[in-house]
């Protein structure tokens, strides 16, 4: 298998590296060569400037101002963003509901939404998981009762990424309690966060950072043209939707770009009268890690090569969401090793220590890898089930 | 299983659990002291006796500032046989210890120091700074001229600064010989104590939410992998347990820089690893401020990352090793 | 927790230490340190020469001819016997059917099958796996039948140790094939292999050497006085007999043996320009390995310790057959490691390679230790049921 | 997922698998001559296209002696433009590489050389010694006076012997700069790709086990532990073939030595632990050495102990990603 760029994938390359050479705003580099996290307005900033340029949807079909992209080429341009020190754009409305939408959603839906997400305009949010519904996503309770033409959303969500940012979320609820199974009688909404009923509380996590929230939806009123696709059938979008947010997360170009940032880090710290990169024992390890990392970028490659654009990927997504969380946890426990004793001081103010990203901040922060979006354990078992039939 | 503890240890166990990082309630409980000699007004409780009730108490308190701000003060108030000691016992006067861990690149030039000390629990509001490095200590006055401190929390909570020191006064001690490795050690495993306190909290929440959380209708702790999951961070603590108790055992003995050094290493593989996953066993619960959890993972955290990281100590566990395997050698063709 | 022998035990070992000394031949010694395993003769010999010291079954009462020790002497006498060289005698009769005798057996059992187990006049094997009853071992086919004052045994046993030396063989069979649970209606058997209908065929191991058999029991017709205790109680004599194995694979003593081999090997190899064991790579993971043994035997000291002499084992054992046997496999681990490519060469003959017991032979071997006895799945399923109550 | 494999890979493969180890029928099926160039009468495979037949070939015969005394003469009677090339393809000459990493203390007394070769496989039946060490290669014949051969089986069941030389003379070859580094990798990824044939035929056998065999009244395949354990052993098997076969596409580019480096690591370290788990899921039949299992996990084990240990592939691996490391930092200042 050669991972060699074609004499088109190298022209594509040269175009995607100059543009982002001259587009990404020194700050926003900054940030991440200085080993800090992107701020929510960076990203936004970035966000804008790639919908400008009409790449801000790698994957969408041009039809719907979508780049038509190749995996090929998709893989590209995220490789060189993020070993640029772009920000990640968020996958909520572009990989997410963008893609259920154009598949399940009404020309109405599509007209209204899509061109607000390739804009920013709106900025999605996830309303999946419940307190009592989180591996077990099929047994949530948010209830929509349909009165007349209105849908009236009540329940609660929780671990929403960036609904403090965002001003649409899009829900999953209960509309038939009475169906046989619990993954039927589940419907798909679009909800405007602005409406009464709405109301976000933040969740703090153990790295002393607000990434998640609750979503309380309290009697919350949506016309029948807020529901996606057919009632009931919310199942079968959601599976799709998880399908994509996991192949997202194989990470390969942030990990690639990390993977760099702690070679840095490894070349500048001391341990002995060496540096710490020429330890071997360290050096044993982050030779480990860069092998793991080149097996699941090369697998992840070959899975994608098999993957017709706009095909199903839900067979290959819980491979890539495992190897790809486990490895950014293991980037930050070697980086929090190469940080030191500093790694034990605790965040201060905004900005931080200026290796919070590396330090034991990183460390908590990337537990959540493997537990959101489908817990490691959750996707062995679909793949015990699904890839190997047992 | 549990920690096996005296009775003075269980006595002491509690009023450490009561008094936490608490300075006043430290005070009046007399146990700033606790390391301090009998004769200078202090219990005079050794390491062997002083780590397993750290242990327990850190099962319900952090023992951070309690290491920083007492128990090391106190042995090395002893071991170099300060003027102080009585005043530390008494509460009267914070002390904090540096040892050769804190200290990049301190130099000496004629009768004043310059350097930097870095990452030093309690070194936020102590008035007199202990230093011990190798057979050179000394003792300094953290209001002296030329000495600059920048103050900040842990990630287990406790406060902790680095020092800044030009050409800073200091009172030179002839300590004994080893003092410093042996304060150092104790300093270790000190840190250890309190990471194993974390843990076996940690181990028995777990146990406690997979027994009760539900999830596809049964509770999660009737999953096989969890269950194999949860073995392993119970029997892993369960070693963690007996290293830690071995090395306070054997701490007066010649075996002490293995069995420390073995302890250390353990806390930053198997309980650092033990402690994630205890993280994935909650889940999302795990991942919140709010919920205790996080707070005891920050603890065996940080108790791996100060004193030596867990490299450190395999590779002087290694030295020993290949010592011990040509002194074996030796005695054999001997 | 003190691990320094107390005035007494210090005497003891003394004591011990100077017999061992004078008492354990030197080839046998030589097997031993150079790298080989014992062979049967020599575990025979060495059981015969403790027998003639009254040293052989260390933890039986003296009313047994046994020593009484504490716990603490057998685990003094088990380390200077393992550091010495001496090979372990087998435990089948000493720590499986001999204690069951003792609390379970007739008069006429202990009076006529104690002394010959002391004297290794009887050496015994352990008649329980069957094809289809590993890991469930309550499921097993093996069936008894009582006709007039005379079972009939008849079926077939596997994995069974040392059955091509042994002469005595303990049964478990169903004798109440009717009885509500698996568990219910199964016997304890003691069979003599020199009974017509007895047949013993071996079964390679995949490191190329003969460690176990099939037992065939065709039609074996064995007296009512061969019955252990009551018929269809054998369940609960077989969960006593393996709560003593599982203890006794602790192998804290071996361990310890094998340990010194280690680092002896790891001296004398090189890698690079210095001795394999000061490499930094593998001293790492040579530190681990102590480390965990370290923390092994004491966790073993710890929960004897609580044990009362003769007492029940079965809550301790799953803890420490799944950590002694974890800690052999990684000893044969870095063996194999610090041989080099001289491991890979395939056993030669009878003696085979100076090193074959840490090449790849002694890692295959291995393997074993993590399934037979209880495998490390069955361990976890034990300890999580028993002590953590899930 | 399976190998992707050309037409061309396609045929080679089956007829490798066919032929296995059996000499005649790899003379018959024109197989000696896979990697001697097409103008001495070989078929002129690269690394490249070799790989990935082997691999699949690797799943149901073992691949050893293949490589010991085919894939490698060949391109090293390629890389030197060695005079024995025809011979060799045509299965006239049986010949063997010896590489760095067999060769311990050879040394060069004017026209002679002496010293041992360890651990050769093919060297029990060769005629021709092919060695490569650096720019210095040389031809042997292998019945040369001085020479002794002491020949065994090895673990995978290919054959091998020790070669001692006592001055033993030599005819000395000029090779192409580079030549030994890169037939050292040929030969480790041929192994790497061995025991990937191996490895995906474990994995299958091991999920058919666990899903046939019943204890507790249930398949096995049925326990989520077990199942976990398979898919660690699946999806690494996955990254392996992933290694092994970018290594092979990116053999003649200059990243070279990182691709091989890696998939022979992976080989050594999630490889051997893969086979071990195996081993592991299988239980007691697991243990016989009649069920097919075993020698499939010996060429696991033995592909890891031949040519470079993991250790020695993650110390080059270090190195690397330290220049690496270096060299972006100056792209940055620069």
């Amino acid at each position: 298998m050669q991972i060699i760029d074609s004499d088109e994938d190298a022209a594509f390359r040269a175009e995607v590296r100059a543009f982002i050479q001259q587009a990404l705003p020194q700050d926003i580099r900054d940030t991440f060569f200085g080993f800090r996290r992107h701020s929510w307005q960076q990203m936004i900033r970035w966000h804008r400037i790639l919908a400008d340029k009409g790449w801000v949807a790698v994957s969408w079909p041009r039809e719907y101002g979508g780049c038509a992209w190749t995996p090929m080429q998709q893989y590209i341009f995220d490789e060189e963003a993020m070993l640029a020190g772009a920000p990640r754009l968020r996958p909520f409305g572009l990989k997410m509901i963008g893609p259920v939408l154009m598949r399940y959603g009404s020309d109405a839906q599509k007209a209204r939404f899509l061109p607000r997400i390739l804009s920013a305009e709106d900025y999605w949010c996830q309303g999946f998981s419940e307190p009592d519904a989180g591996s077990d996503l099929a047994s949530l309770k948010t209830k929509a009762t349909l009165d007349g033409d209105i849908w009236r959303i009540e329940g609660q969500k929780t671990w929403t990424t960036t609904a403090q940012h965002a001003n649409w979320i899009f829900v999953l609820a209960r509309s038939a309690p009475q169906a046989a199974k619990p993954q039927e009688g589940i419907s798909l909404f679009l909800v405007d966060m602005s409406l009464p009923g709405v109301e976000v509380r933040p969740i703090i996590t153990i790295d002393g950072d607000h990434h998640v929230n609750e979503v309380f939806l309290d009697g919350v009123e949506v016309g029948a043209d807020m529901l996606v696709g057919e009632a009931n059938k919310g199942w079968t979008y959601a599976k799709y939707l998880l399908g994509n947010e996991r192949v997202g997360v194989a990470n390969v170009g942030q990990a690639k770009a990390e993977l760099k940032l702690l070679r840095r880090l490894a070349l500048t710290r001391k341990r002995g009268n060496q540096a710490l990169i020429d330890d071997p024992v360290f050096a044993a390890k982050l030779a480990d890690l860069e092998t793991d990392f080149l097996a699941h970028e090369t697998t992840n490659l070959r899975m994608l090569s098999t993957l017709k654009p706009g095909g199903d990927a839900s067979a290959l997504a819980p491979f890539l969401k495992l190897r790809g969380s486990e490895i950014q946890q293991r980037i930050t426990e070697l980086a929090s090793e190469a940080v030191g004793p500093r790694a034990a001081i605790w965040q201060r103010g905004e900005e931080g220590d200026p290796l919070d990203s590396y330090g034991l901040h990183g460390w908590l922060n990337a537990r959540a890898f493997t537990i959101f979006g489908g817990s490691s354990e959750v996707m062995k078992n679909i793949i015990a089930k699904t890839t190997l039939g047992l | 299983m549990s920690i096996n503890l005296t009775e003075d240890q269980r006595m002491i166990a509690n009023s450490l659990a009561g008094a936490g990082g608490d300075w006043d309630a430290l005070t009046e409980l007399g146990l700033l002291g606790l390391t301090v000699s009998e004769a200078a007004g202090g219990a005079g409780l050794g390491v062997a006796d002083a780590i397993p009730a750290l242990a327990e108490a850190a099962r319900s308190a952090p023992m951070g500032s309690v290491i920083a701000g007492a128990v090391l003060p106190g042995l090395a108030a002893t071991a170099l046989d300060l003027p102080h000691a009585g005043a530390i016992a008494g509460g009267r006067l914070r002390a904090v210890v540096a040892l050769p861990a804190n200290c990049g690149d301190l130099h000496v030039d004629g009768t004043t120091l310059s350097g930097r000390i870095e990452v030093l629990p309690g070194a936020d509001t102590a008035e007199l700074l202990i230093l011990c490095l190798s057979e050179n200590c000394a003792t300094i006055a953290l209001d002296s001229p030329g000495l600059t401190r920048d103050s900040y929390a842990l990630a287990d909570g406790q406060p902790a600064a680095d020092l800044v020191l030009d050409k800073v006064g200091f009172v030179p001690i002839t300590a004994p010989k080893g003092s410093a490795g042996r304060l150092q050690d104790a300093s270790a495993l000190a840190l250890c104590a309190d990471a194993l306190g974390a843990m076996i909290t940690i181990r028995e929440m777990t146990r406690d939410y997979i027994a009760t959380r539900k999830q596809f209708g049964r509770a999660i702790g009737s999953f096989q992998a969890l269950q194999h999951a949860m073995v392993d961070i119970y029997h892993g603590s369960e070693d963690y347990l007996s290293l830690v108790l071995r090395a306070a055992g054997g701490f007066d003995g010649l075996d002490r820089a293995r069995l420390v050094s073995a302890a250390k290493r353990c806390c930053g593989t198997r309980m650092r690893a033990a402690a994630a996953s205890a993280v994935q066993l909650h889940g999302g619960i795990g991942m919140t401020q709010e919920y205790a959890l996080g707070a005891l993972v920050r603890r065996v955290l940080v108790a791996d990352m100060l004193n030596g990281s867990a490299d450190d100590h395999a590779a002087r566990l290694g030295r020993i090793i290949a010592n011990t395997a040509r002194r074996e050698m030796q005695e054999e063709t001997a």
